[in-house]
């Protein structure tokens, strides 16, 4: 049986549900020498920032049980380096580039939007989980008034598809994504990593030079695959779901709870040909359970 | 593409208390493996530790490969204990090994703790080129090597902080001495973060450029997670930020900016 | 060296700072059964309710890489008869006895307190992650204004020792943090369980009947220590730290962070003797480390 | 005190594919074990999976215990694999085994799948004892502990749903056949949930109570959780929620308020 395992992200059209989440991925050349990239239908580009940064210094990892922090701090070429140099390797292969976009200020996203609207990325997907200053140092995505704001201008500043990616740190998410959704986002993306820290009890520090990161990996699945569940239940916009996906089975563990499509992250690390197992593992799943399409998947809980 | 994937351990042969030396078979896919080199091993089959461990080779022959492995932790416990016969998953070669200039003469090898396994590599192959090589190798205790390192090396020296059978001191101190006497076609060393800081504070002194292979935590280990940061100098005034894994672990002395003590 | 193992968690006094989290140790006879119970300094017995509970239907348990999601629901005996069965037995052994409460209403919790202050416990652990139905669901303890009304009005109706048991599932847990110190609790603990689900793939249910539950394990110790972190840099009232410990080391990493006391909860599953081997753990640290007491390692990072 | 430490594996079968007989040595501070107790045991060196894994025993002697496990998941399969010589950490026994009258004369014993593992046990000890046991287990394809069921029985039956070799059906058809024809002093089952149901209704049906060997997933297994409940009926009217791992595993079938299916 030949499976339909096309995916409408609400305009963005994935020829498959097995993407490569923003920051574990780089811009695909490293990867590209382990694993067919044609098999992604989408990868989620480092980070994106209007200048070039060079990220947080020292120490930007800790490993804990089944998970890991990083504090990488958003090193990235700039938007207008990846632009140039990025865009042009990556339309080698037969997948969606989504451009993951970080700012300092509200500004600064719309400015960054603005100018991918003019290049060729077929989505823009929102991080708003960086820190922000003037929320007392938490995230854009933490404040619902900011998310309003901070989503509705970008919605302005471009006419790409646009992703949100929503942050778990928060008391109500559903708030969040009705939000996210009401000011004219098409698809949702989460979760982001959770925050966490580690200490090196021998050198009495945190493990991390700047204390505290982004915790990722298998750990958090169980808190993905609530959030998402919750979030599927409040909008209509699809979810791409993410965090701590390791294998076919997580991925359809993800589209049970309401994901349209997910994106594989940390599991990069462990298994360089994951994205390929997984796809093969969904497409089984599929033949087993004689769904027709993955859409068919999508939240179908008994 | 790539290596990755599993390997047969043909041979575990612990060294010490804590150290074990472990041959694969050397997969046909791998063409050139360059000294100092490593390779990123998954180190479970429950799934815990998540992340793979980066191994340097410390032997590279046509048909195997060999890892010199310390217990530290979770993830060197299972691998110093994986059964001979079993299988390993490995990917690589990864990063930048030594550079090793066709025309070298004569060269000086530094290794401390358990960072001698990548230099012996590098002695080895060396030594099959007729490249003539000083060495010194520190220890905390007992050495590892030691023969290899006797048997391969015009000069060494083999120091041990607290065992009097050997000289006592730092890597260091030998160091200075011996590039005061010698000239080097090249200097290579691999060692705690602690050894490769002092030894390049006396290779600036001498206006030496050493080789330094450097190690960091990991998780892709191929360059994609930006997680493994070496700080170098950009231009006289300016910094960067470059993967070890990746630029490296390979860097110049003369490049890095080492984090205060 | 003798080490001063003492800790005075603002008031209520503790001999060592390992004790045991509630939920996880009913109310200790099983455990007696495996470990001398007076090697701890105290029990946080079973989550009490006014009336007997018979808890959720159905499957309660979901294990998850490194953790386990629970939804016991609050099975207990109910106040009253902890006080004539449970007590006795708990008062053969050296150790304090916390009181975990929870209620349906802020008068029920302010009724259990009542009921309780008269009784032979050393210590209230006011629970405030119970679901609310008020607050749409999410637990008293995620609204700053609820926790404000219920910590205080509790307050006034004992005159025991008050902890109250914070909630990691917030955007802000500073803010509520400062809310408790400000309405007169002597201690804060946490965390408790972070929301979380697992789907089984082949019955395409929730493993849980109730769908969600508490994540608890090695899997949220980062996000316990994280957390533990910010609010000892927060408040002045001393913090009893848990989530995920499974070693002597890993209480070091909680006190280091700014527990003055630790909590074993799931990792007394694993092992039913870990609450002595963490003591045996911390007190080689302090040995190994030339610490004269506890007191001295709690958010003592460099 | 009860025990909870390590325990020398001295023998490993495999009796099929997915299924392995593992032999361990009794600790002496284990006196007495009933059959239908349980052990819970951790199943990991790695730390993963996290919680201990409940297994009955399946033979008591005086020197060793049995455990016969299926293979399901991570958890089983370490233990299938765990090497000989090595050592498990085991604490037990727990929960409440089957209650063996000291009158019975005549009994029927019914397995199902790897619930057949515990019956044996209690086979074993009932036919020490001298009482008459008659037995039928069932299986998905081939059977095991055949010899030891016919061996011990005065009647059994080997049924299977796929093997033609054996008898075709259902447990609970030929349970059903059994009681009609003679009388037992007392019914044991262990088996997957939908059999102890089936055989329940048949038993309710002839007035009977058996003991069930129920399973579900544990954490602490002594009772200090509350996550591995049964529903049992309290009184006409009510219902109430007690611990599979405390006051079960076995559990007489006229209390059991069994999930729908
Ligand atoms: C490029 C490269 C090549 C390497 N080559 C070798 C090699 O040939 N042989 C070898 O034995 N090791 C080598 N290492 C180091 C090796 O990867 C680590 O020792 C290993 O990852 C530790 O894993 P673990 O699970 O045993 O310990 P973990 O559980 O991760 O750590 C145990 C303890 O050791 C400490 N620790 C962890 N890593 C290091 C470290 N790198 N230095 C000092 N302390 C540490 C941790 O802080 C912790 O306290 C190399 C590392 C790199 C980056
Ligand atoms: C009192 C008691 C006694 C037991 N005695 C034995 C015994 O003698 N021999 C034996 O082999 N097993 C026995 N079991 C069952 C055994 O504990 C489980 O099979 C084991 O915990 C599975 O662990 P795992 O890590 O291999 O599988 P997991 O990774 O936990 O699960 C793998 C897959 O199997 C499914 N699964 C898990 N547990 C069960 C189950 N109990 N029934 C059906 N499907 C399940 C899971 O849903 C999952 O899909 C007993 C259980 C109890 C409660
Ligand atoms: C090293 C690393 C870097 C990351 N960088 C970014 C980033 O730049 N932008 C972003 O939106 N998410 C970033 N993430 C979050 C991931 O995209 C993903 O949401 C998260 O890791 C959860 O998925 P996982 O558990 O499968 O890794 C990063 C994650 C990791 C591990
Ligand atoms: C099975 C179980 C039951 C629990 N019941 C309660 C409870 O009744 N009241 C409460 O405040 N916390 C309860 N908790 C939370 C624990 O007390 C603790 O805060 C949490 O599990 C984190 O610690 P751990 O990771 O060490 O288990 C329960 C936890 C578990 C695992
Ligand atoms: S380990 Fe990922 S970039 Fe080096
Ligand atoms: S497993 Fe804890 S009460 Fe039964």
């Amino acid at each position: 049986m030949k499976h339909n395992l096309k995916v409408d992200l609400n305009g963005l059209e994935l020829k498959n549900p097995i993407t490569v989440a923003s920051g574990t991925y780089g811009f695909g050349r490293e990867y590209a020498e382990y694993m067919d990239l044609n098999i992604l239908s989408a990868i989620s580009v480092k980070g994106l920032t209007l200048e070039p940064r060079k990220g947080n210094e020292g120490k930007r990892i800790a490993e804990t049980p089944m998970g890991m922090i990083n504090s990488v701090g958003l090193q990235n070429p700039g938007v207008y380096e990846f632009i140039r140099q990025e865009i042009p390797f990556l339309r080698q292969y037969d997948l969606k580039i989504i451009a993951n976009i970080n700012g300092n200020t509200i500004d600064e996203y719309c400015e960054i939007a603005r100018i991918l609207d003019q290049a060729d990325v077929d989505s823009i997907e929102l991080n708003i989980s960086c820190p922000n200053v003037k929320n007392g140092g938490l995230a854009f995505g933490t404040n619902p008034k900011v998310v309003k704001e901070v989503v509705s201008k970008v919605r302005k500043a471009t006419s790409k598809h646009l992703i949100v990616k929503l942050s778990p740190n928060v008391t109500d998410i559903k708030e969040i994504a009705r939000i996210v959704e009401e000011q004219g986002a098409n698809c949702i993306s989460m979760i982001n990593t959770v925050t966490g820290m580690a200490i090196d009890i021998h050198s009495r520090r945190p493990v991390l030079k700047r204390g505290s990161g982004g915790l990722s990996g298998p750990a958090i699945k169980p808190i993905a695959i609530k959030l998402i569940h919750d979030v599927y239940q409040t909008v209509k916009i699809p979810i791409l779901g993410m965090g701590g996906i390791m294998s076919g089975g997580d991925a359809v563990e993800f589209m049970l709870a309401g994901a349209s499509a997910i994106a594989i992250g940390t599991g990069n690390f462990v298994n360089p040909t994951l994205p390929k197992m997984a796809l093969e593992g969904v497409t089984q799943y599929l033949e087993d359970y004689a769904y027709e399409s993955t859409q068919h998947l999508v939240g179908d809980l008994r | 593409m790539k290596f990755s994937g599993r390997v047969k351990i043909i041979e575990t042969i612990q060294l010490q208390d804590d150290i074990f030396k472990i041959t694969v078979e050397r997969p046909v896919e791998v063409e050139t493996i360059i000294p100092g080199q490593f390779f990123n091993i998954l180190a479970t089959t429950s799934g815990l530790p998540l992340l793979r461990r980066p191994i340097s080779v410390s032997q590279i022959t046509d048909e195997t490969l060999e890892f010199t492995i310390k217990v530290l932790g979770k993830g060197t416990e299972w691998l110093a204990h994986k059964a001979v016969g079993s299988y390993l998953e490995i990917m690589g070669p990864l990063g930048n090994g030594f550079e090793i200039d066709g025309n070298l003469k004569k060269v000086l090898l530094l290794g401390g703790g358990i960072g001698v396994a990548p230099i012996k590599g590098l002695l080895e192959y060396l030594s099959q080129n007729d490249v003539e090589c000083d060495s010194v190798i520190g220890f905390r205790d007992l050495p590892i090597f030691s023969e290899e390192f006797i048997r391969n090396s015009m000069h060494n020296e083999i120091i041990s902080e607290k065992n009097s059978a050997y000289k006592q001191g730092y890597v260091t101190g030998y160091f200075e001495q011996l590039v005061k006497e010698s000239s080097y076609d090249a200097i290579f060393a691999c060692g705690p973060e602690a050894m490769l800081r002092s030894i390049t504070k006396v290779a600036d002194k001498f206006g030496l450029k050493l080789q330094l292979l450097m190690e960091e935590k990991m998780a892709c280990g191929i360059g994609a997670c930006l997680v493994c940061t070496c700080k170098v100098k950009d231009g006289d005034f300016d910094y960067k930020h470059v993967r070890k894994c990746k630029e490296g672990p390979m860097f110049y002395s003369n490049e890095v900016i080492f984090d205060e003590a």
